[in-house]
């Protein structure tokens, strides 16, 4: 359906709404939303930039979304990602993916956020009391990603 | 040729870009860095650690040994760290 | 957070909304929905109705989710699994799990209504061309609740 | 003792639920299905084949080896399929 790249807040609701209506193919509807947490690493986290690289980060997502489409019998696929300023308690990602079957729904909205941390070029600068920092890969979303290769 | 640089490259080497141009002999991603380490004592430093410097090249990831041709847009840029 | 076993539809934007308001640990939360569809093994289907044995279900999915919330750190667990008869684009069931990390909202999702489609007192008679049908368990579920046997 | 039914058991035997007196050798949730097959060729037919009768006593699935108490609420079941 849809890969949208903005500084806006989402609606979960509404978004889950226009996946699914008017729609009797779709067994099952698998959402995940990332949101920003007040701890990270041990600090307390005030706020987060969210940078990211204008074209490319489209350009990703929309060859995620290409090749999830190839794995998986997929009725739609919907992937939002935010940029600049966030604080504690603001979405940041929404996945979401609806399927005729369950374990695709799951399979492929898990692949998404996976390969979207790998892959999409978004950069988390973190406020914290000892003063901003930008924050580092993790191995884990590394070796998450990898689960998928082919 | 243009570099756009992000997350701590770009702080740490004090631009969001910048328009260079590139010896003849400089003909993929791996060259290019190591030629912009010579660009000054903070590219240097930026640049020091080719692990966590990512290229792009006409907005896809490449690998060190991707060439470079005039007119390409490259960037460089830390591991990502959205979603 | 809760349990609901119900015939009435559910908002699954307001489940969120509530879901997610005012928290700020949150690191992720993952949502899947069951929906009618109007095709199932190769019949057109009319309507569904969902029979369940009060009481047991409630025991039931109470107990599945507290064997999630053992296994996972969980900010908030809500399933709803509705009753009675449906029609092809209606909702059926909702989980939604809320973690600080993002594998412990997708796994503790996934694991509830894999559970729940083992366990839950609930049995769907279609209506198809041909007459009503029972439903019959499928082995993919059984072994997809398999997959979490500890 | 009540036995409840459900689903396609529900329609096959013909009630939602019955009140029956149990004999005293009747221990075991087996030896209660066994013997509910006695009561009519309704429940010797839906009862036929245990793979697909399913049992919960006090609303917990049992197997057919957990004894069975006066006072206890039985019900019996085809396989779930919820969700």
């Amino acid at each position: 359906m849809a890969i949208r790249v903005q500084a806006e807040d989402f609606d979960v609701g509404a978004e889950y709404a226009a996946l699914t209506r008017g729609r009797s193919s779709i067994g099952g509807v698998t959402l995940f939303s990332g949101l920003v947490r007040d701890m990270a690493g041990g600090a307390a986290v005030s706020a987060m930039t969210l940078e990211h690289y204008p074209g490319m980060t489209e350009k990703q997502l929309e060859a995620i979304e290409a090749e999830a489409r190839r794995r998986w019998p997929l009725d739609d696929v919907l992937i939002i990602h935010r940029y600049g300023r966030l604080e504690p308690g603001d979405q940041i990602v929404l996945v979401a993916t609806a399927s005729a079957h369950r374990d695709a729904a799951f399979d492929s909205c898990r692949f998404l956020i996976d390969w979207l941390k790998t892959k999409a070029p978004f950069w988390k600068l973190e406020a914290t009391p000892d003063g901003e920092r930008w924050v580092e890969a993790k191995d884990s979303d590394d070796s998450a990603a990898a689960r998928w290769d082919p | 040729m243009k570099i756009f640089y992000f997350a701590w490259l770009r702080t740490k080497i004090g631009v969001p870009s910048e328009t260079v141009d590139l010896p003849a002999e400089v003909k993929t991603v791996g060259a290019l860095v190591d030629w912009l380490k010579t660009r000054s004592p903070k590219h240097a430093e930026a640049l020091a650690n080719s692990k966590v410097v990512k290229v792009a090249v006409n907005q896809e990831h490449v690998p060190y040994d991707h060439p470079i041709e005039p007119g390409d847009e490259v960037a460089l840029f830390p591991p990502v760290t959205g979603g």
